[in-house]
């Protein structure tokens, strides 16, 4: 692999131009498509559409004072946003756009990216703890029970992918999809994986709901409960770090879901593939996660584990058992 | 057990219709009224702030200054002062001063009116960074209205 | 009948002294002569209540459960203040949830300068608020109620506006 | 959801929900011990925007009080109109003209679907629901908008006079209200009840969330959609009949769950009920004047007068006592939500945070109208 401090540098500047542009970008989209489902208009004077509206509101956020309250943990407080921000520019490293887009590949590229996940619950805890207010810390306690729970069956539906592509490095099980929408891990025709992958697929989307804290499982922030949840205490940059964490985390789900079921960069009838069908899929996934934000109340804590424990699990593990078995029978 | 299955089935059933429901909501044209630059049509019977009403041909307050509209008021938000028609009977009006920033509206001061004196406006772009503009005096508007009127 | 017979018999076992029954019908029919205590059929379409029972305050109490025994509810506690008389009047409404309708007003009169009325919140807990406002705005103790603090107005308060010789 | 917990009551903190909270609806605090998400002791502190109608009342005649009703209950201001007018005609003996029975009955009507509507809208908002609110507002705005035709004013209004209404309604306010109904019909079953009604996860979030006995709300004094929440049939639009209801055939939803799904349900089925007196009204409405005679100085003869309506929220009474001058010499406004919001605390011992504040929204309320 080419190792020049160009790739390096182009890679940087793109993920950076890439995450910047998507954290800006999603908060426009959200507000546009909010509105439309309510059957608004959403941002429309500044530019056209309202299309310099997050710029604005970065500048608007910039330009505010940092404000540290009395009485909170100053150090981990500040800490806590940039926390919530660098894993997920990190996780997109290991991202493989298309054949020939993607910094690393990684091995075990699959498991990095857990890992950084759990990164970015520690921030909302750091962050809730360390605001000193009783409210973040409710949201803190709730956003960890809520990301436990959620990874198991997260895990477990991912095991069954690695199981069928036999890798955990997110490039080959993108290669191993190749070839129209049959190949994909989610309608795969060979083994009969298509019998459980579709449950497997749900799984995970739900559970990715889940991880990326959104409506309806939006249980940290719960701005009718908690008033903003482990956000509270922040204002200015701190919050725009956070949010832009919480966008780009969507992202990582998308990109994480679209290789390892829709086939990553593949066309789904045979034609060329390339990074335009990826991004085309990632964009319809995010856009579902803001279509059900918009169409679904907030679900409750004990319900959410509920569902998790429950449901989910069980299922994710049935899911793995049978896919095991397909795999051994043919 | 029974419960489990039919929970996941009727509640997936009723997930995916909302969706429904909202992505065709999503096609549907908005129903925002751009207010600045789509103005409402007003009804009627909008309250403004209320107004002296002139006399057709002269331009003078129809007042008689009998003081129905001070009593009436719930919040003593009308003040007003006469004084003795020379020549004439009666009194004509000096002032009517209204502070608006007490009054709430209700147009209990128009209704005791029997002399067709008050009305109200149907000024609804109000704002101001000095609470004394609220203060108004309605003669002035008066004579502002009848010199825009010839 | 029914409902505000038995409640009117029940409730004027409690006045033994009081004098015989007085039934007024139609207008004019304000107190009469000024009673002591007693029970009073009164006209609903112009009072809108059925019965009034003028009690000494050691009565609200046995009153209360007579109405919480017959499955009225607590509507509403006011005060008065009849500043020539120089007496505050505790007025409590009592309403049937359903059932056949009946309405009684009860009414107790304490002195001015010493306005203790005892508390019912033992027996309805909605009266707790509502003593707690009447505390709040006139002033008169209720004795025994377990939380009598202001409601509404602010805790540093040092008035009781609805006084008629409180203006602002 | 009852969840068996054992609450522990020496390892507790205290929350103050308010009273600047995104679920109180204004600026009702709540005072909240709490176990970790547990409620152990709910203390509801009122009086934020206190601003002493009662006092308003005596120091004013009986007319110049009309203005304040309706910046009480400010989503159902009619019906707090229509129950000061209905007092004081009371007292003051003055008759109402048949067409102006019928407008009050019209608006009032229309008045509760737009409470109703809103409340359903801030309740989903509470729940974390955003897009039904603005489906909500837009049906509201119609209400609104024809209201403002006959009234004059959009939210606080002050329609109602004594002997009659204010304002005649026009030909176009009768068109637009039956335009109205068959809208909010024709919407009703996919907008409000398959998108949220039917929704698991409002159901699983609302179902067997504060459970309130027939016999609490008989102590506490609860009424209205709570208690017919609680399976109490209770409308004093049927139970003491005023002005022409009687004359009307419409139904008083009552549900015996006692839970917020119950009250829920029931705000649900009286919007279709309001919608059947409004057409009803309008298919009998009268000709006539709309003011009847009033003495241009009321002084009601003294003695003590009561009178009930039903708004959207419960049972509101005015407790009237008069002296034989112009002035009331003293008003009680027994405000429905008052009562309802008193067995809060009892209720909510023991349940999780987000669970409160869904049993909260259940009751709708309106602070100005608690703290009057």
């Amino acid at each position: 692999m080419e190792t020049s401090i160009w790739r390096a540098l182009f890679y940087l500047v793109g993920i950076m131009a890439f995450a910047g542009l998507n954290a800006a970008y999603l908060g426009w989209c959200e507000r546009k498509g909010a509105a439309r489902i309510q059957r608004r208009i959403g941002p429309c004077e500044a530019g056209y559409a309202g299309l310099w509206q997050p710029l604005a509101d970065g500048l608007k956020l910039l330009s505010k004072q940092l404000l540290v309250p009395q009485g909170v943990d100053g150090i981990i407080f500040r800490v806590a946003p940039v926390l919530a921000m660098i894993p997920a520019i990190t996780s997109m490293v290991v991202i493989p756009f298309s054949d020939n887009i993607g910094a690393r590949a990684m091995e075990l590229s699959v498991l990095l990216l857990f890992a950084l996940a759990s990164i970015g619950m520690i921030a909302i805890l750091l962050g809730g703890w360390a605001s000193g207010n009783k409210y973040a810390i409710i949201s803190a306690a709730r956003s960890v029970s809520q990301n436990l729970a959620y990874e198991i069956p997260m895990l477990i539906t991912v095991i069954t992918v690695v199981m069928i592509s036999g890798s955990m490095n997110l490039r080959e099980i993108a290669l191993d999809q190749q070839g129209g929408f049959w190949h994909w891990n989610i309608f795969r025709l060979e083994n009969g994986h298509f019998l459980t992958m579709w449950i497997s697929f749900i799984i995970f989307f739900i559970c990715s709901v889940a991880e990326t804290n959104r409506a309806p499982f939006d249980m940290a922030e719960a701005e009718s409960e908690l008033v903003a949840g482990f956000m509270t205490e922040y204002g200015s940059m701190g919050f725009g770090l956070f949010m832009m964490g919480e966008y780009l985390n969507i992202v990582v789900g998308a990109c994480l879901t679209a290789t390892l079921f829709l086939g990553g960069w593949d066309c789904p009838f045979g034609l060329t593939p390339g990074v335009w069908w990826f991004l085309i899929k990632i964009y319809i996934l995010i856009f579902t996660f803001i279509w059900i934000r918009w169409t679904y109340p907030r679900t409750q804590i004990y319900r959410l584990l509920n569902l998790s424990w429950k449901i989910l699990i069980p299922f994710s593990l049935v899911n793995l058992l049978i896919t095991a078995a397909l795999i051994k029978v043919f | 057990m029974s419960g489990y299955w039919s929970d996941i089935f009727t509640g997936s059933k009723s997930l995916i219709t909302g969706l429904a429901i909202t992505a065709r909501e999503f096609f549907k044209p908005v129903v925002t009224e751009r207010y600045p630059w789509e103005v409402p049509t007003m009804t009627p019977l909008f309250r403004g702030h209320i107004e002296l009403i002139g006399n057709e041909e002269t331009g003078e307050p129809n007042c008689v200054v009998c003081g129905m509209c001070q009593r009436a008021c719930p919040s003593v938000c009308i003040s007003l002062d006469g004084k003795k028609n020379e020549g004439g009977k009666g009194k004509v009006l000096t002032s009517y001063v209204l502070d608006f920033t007490k009054c709430s509206l209700c147009g209990s001061c128009v209704e005791s009116c029997n002399f067709n004196a008050l009305r109200f406006s149907r000024e609804y772009n109000l704002a101001s960074f000095d609470k004394n503009d609220f203060i108004m005096d309605l003669m002035k508007r008066l004579e502002d209205q009848n010199r825009c009127k010839h | 009948m029914d409902m505000r017979e038995k409640i009117r018999v029940a409730l004027a076992e409690l006045f033994p002294e009081s004098a015989p029954l007085v039934h007024l019908e139609g207008e004019g029919d304000q107190e009469v002569p000024p009673r002591e205590s007693g029970v009073l059929v009164t006209d609903f379409t112009k009072h809108g209540s059925h019965l009034d029972v003028l009690c000494r305050p050691d009565q609200v109490v046995p009153v209360a459960h007579i109405m919480d025994r017959e499955g009225f509810f607590l509507e509403a506690i006011a005060g008065v203040d009849w500043l020539d008389k120089q007496q505050f009047e505790v007025l409590y409404d009592y309403n049937r949830l359903g059932g056949e309708h009946c309405r009684v007003m009860v009414r107790t009169r304490v002195p001015r300068n010493e306005p203790v009325v005892p508390t019912i919140s033992a027996i309805f807990p909605a009266a707790d608020w509502h003593e707690r406002e009447t505390f709040d705005f006139y002033g008169i103790h209720f004795q025994d109620h377990p939380n009598l603090i202001r409601i509404l107005l602010p805790e540093d308060a040092d008035f009781h506006p609805l006084c008629k010789d409180y203006m602002p | 959801m009852t969840v068996p917990i054992h609450l522990r009551h020496d390892e507790t903190f205290v929350l103050n929900l308010g009273p600047q909270h995104p679920a109180t609806h204004g600026v009702l605090r709540v005072k909240l011990t709490m176990d970790g998400e547990y409620i152990v002791k709910a203390e509801p502190v009122l009086g934020y925007i206190h601003r002493m109608h009662e006092k308003m009342a005596e120091c004013g005649t009986f007319a110049q009080f009309m203005p304040n009703t309706a910046r009480m209950d400010y989503l159902h201001a009619l019906a707090f109109n229509h129950g000061w007018a209905l007092v004081v005609e009371k007292a003051a003996g003055i008759e109402v003209p048949e067409r102006a029975e019928y407008i009050r009955v019209i608006t009032v009507e229309l008045n509760r679907i737009a409470s109703h509507l809103l409340w359903w809208a801030a309740f989903l908002l509470d729940l974390g629901g955003f897009t039904p609110l603005l489906y909500a507002f837009d049906d509201r705005e119609k209400i609104i908008d024809l209201l403002e035709r006959v009234t004059g004013s959009r939210l606080t209004y002050c329609y109602m006079r004594f002997g009659g209404v204010y304002n005649d309604i026009d030909e176009e306010f009768i068109t637009g209200t039956r335009d109205f109904i068959k809208r909010l019909r024709g919407r009703m079953p996919r907008l409000y009840h398959d998108l949220v009604t039917h929704n698991i996860i409002l159901i699983k979030r609302i179902k067997d969330i504060g459970i309130i006995s027939a016999e609490q709300c008989r102590r506490y004094g609860a009424t209205g959609p709570v208690a017919r929440g609680s399976g109490i049939n209770y409308d004093i639009r049927k139970n003491e009949p005023y002005s022409v209801y009687p004359e009307f055939d419409f139904d008083v939803p009552v549900f015996d769950e006692g839970d917020s799904m119950a009250r829920y349900m029931v705000r649900m089925h009286e919007m279709e009920q309001s919608m059947r007196i409004i057409e009803q009204a309008l298919d009998k409405l009268p000709d006539g004047p709309v003011m009847g005679k009033s003495p241009k100085v009321l002084k009601p003869e003294a003695g003590y007068y009561y009178s009930a309506v039903e708004t959207a929220r419960g049972s509101l009474g005015h407790r009237l006592v008069c002296d034989g001058g112009k002035n009331p010499y003293k008003l009680k406004l027994r405000s429905p939500t008052f009562s309802n919001l008193s067995l809060y605390g009892e209720v909510a011992e023991g349940m999780l945070l987000a669970d409160a504040l869904a049993f909260m929204g259940s009751l709708d309320l309106v602070i100005p109208e608690i703290d009057r």
